[in-house]
């Protein structure tokens, strides 16, 4: 299946990109994204481990199953105001 | 009259969202602006750049505005964010309630923008007087503990 | 820039009174303001007459502004209350104050419209729309234990 | 001594005036102030205990010594806002 990933501020400086397409084996979970994101891409191997994930629109567990055209966004720790 | 909340490039007014609040039944008007600071850190900023992931901001805003509403007791309540480049003394959220009582309105604006701070995907990359610029450090937001197996 | 308090006869002006705090330190403005509510206590009210012992009140208002300078930390606060015949939805009192970061300026903001309640030398008369008028029921202030003997 | 008494709200209303002189003997407070008004102004009769008193646009408590001219104010439990 295939996911779209989303990078935002230092994880879009370290991504080079602000999008990408990801192609995900079944079953895959957030954590599987981000392992893969992670050796895949580079700049990437640098993301911390406590990155935040949101899956189309809402913060996600690790444990978060994927589904084919999930919008997946990498997020630095955030705060408005 | 019901909870408005908006994500915006383009400058606060801050009586435009004074007059999204009020009613006959209302004693209590309160209004906050975030302001960017001259300086931050012991160091002097020019100004700010606020990056979103507005399909989401605009998603968590009206989260956290619902939310505030049950603390609130009413549905007056109006939050706008603004995004992209601001100088300094430029406001870059405003929050106006209104309710019968003075006590829930203080309560509900302060949890507005403590949940701002704390969940808002949005991040402010600060630019200073000599030339750099760096992401300010953001909070880690409440993340479910478990996707809950298949979907 | 310094605290600013005042009492008049004539209608409050948000933007005013806002206008009188800010600065380039400042990274969180509130406003807070007091109106004049249709129904108190099941009663369909009409208007509030608000009589004062002005240069008393005065006094006071400052004394309050000045006290919640300190818990501020910055002298940028504006107070006005309104006196005479104030009509439902009209303003009553109207409080702004930055500061640096916005925990003070909640606190201040909220210690001046308490001690207001408490301590300033302001009577109501609530008119219904039955025609009945009656003086709400206040506090008793805060008055030293002892005048200290002879002066 | 002469003072001057000046009535508020309702206190005003019992005393159908809002201000008026009064005549102290040498070392009278503000207590003896309040039992002199009690006494000789007709409606004051039924001023509460708790009568709130300000001297000279201060809270004053019972025992204040007054002075030639001082302003002296009876005032309802008060409140703005």
């Amino acid at each position: 299946m295939r996911v779209r990933v989303l990078f935002f501020a230092l994880y879009r400086d370290l991504a080079g990109t602000s999008e990408l397409e990801l192609e995900l084996p079944a079953g895959a979970t957030v954590e599987t994204a981000v392992e893969l994101l992670r050796s895949q891409v580079k700049g990437l191997a640098r993301l911390p481990r406590e990155v935040v994930v949101a899956v189309n629109r809402e913060y996600a567990a690790r444990d978060t199953p994927l589904a084919e055209g999930d919008e997946v966004a990498l997020l630095p720790p955030v705060g408005g105001g | 009259m019901t909870v408005r909340t908006w994500i915006t490039t383009e400058p606060l007014d801050p009586a435009q969202v004074l007059a999204c609040v009020g009613a006959p039944e209302d004693g209590a008007v309160l209004l906050f602006l975030g302001i960017v600071r001259e300086e931050n850190e012991g160091r002097r900023v020019v100004s700010i750049r606020y990056d979103a992931y507005v399909a989401m901001a605009e998603r968590v805003l009206a989260e956290v505005a619902r939310e505030a509403a049950g603390r609130l007791g009413t549905e007056r309540i109006a939050v706008v964010h603004r995004i992209g480049e601001l100088g300094v003394g430029e406001a870059s959220v405003a929050i106006a309630v209104s309710s019968p009582h003075r006590a829930e309105a203080f309560d509900a604006c302060r949890y507005i923008i403590e949940e701002i701070k704390r969940r808002l995907p949005i991040w402010k990359e600060e630019r200073y007087v000599d030339g750099e610029a760096r992401w300010l450090a953001g909070s880690v937001p409440p993340v479910p503990a478990s996707g809950g197996g298949a979907s």
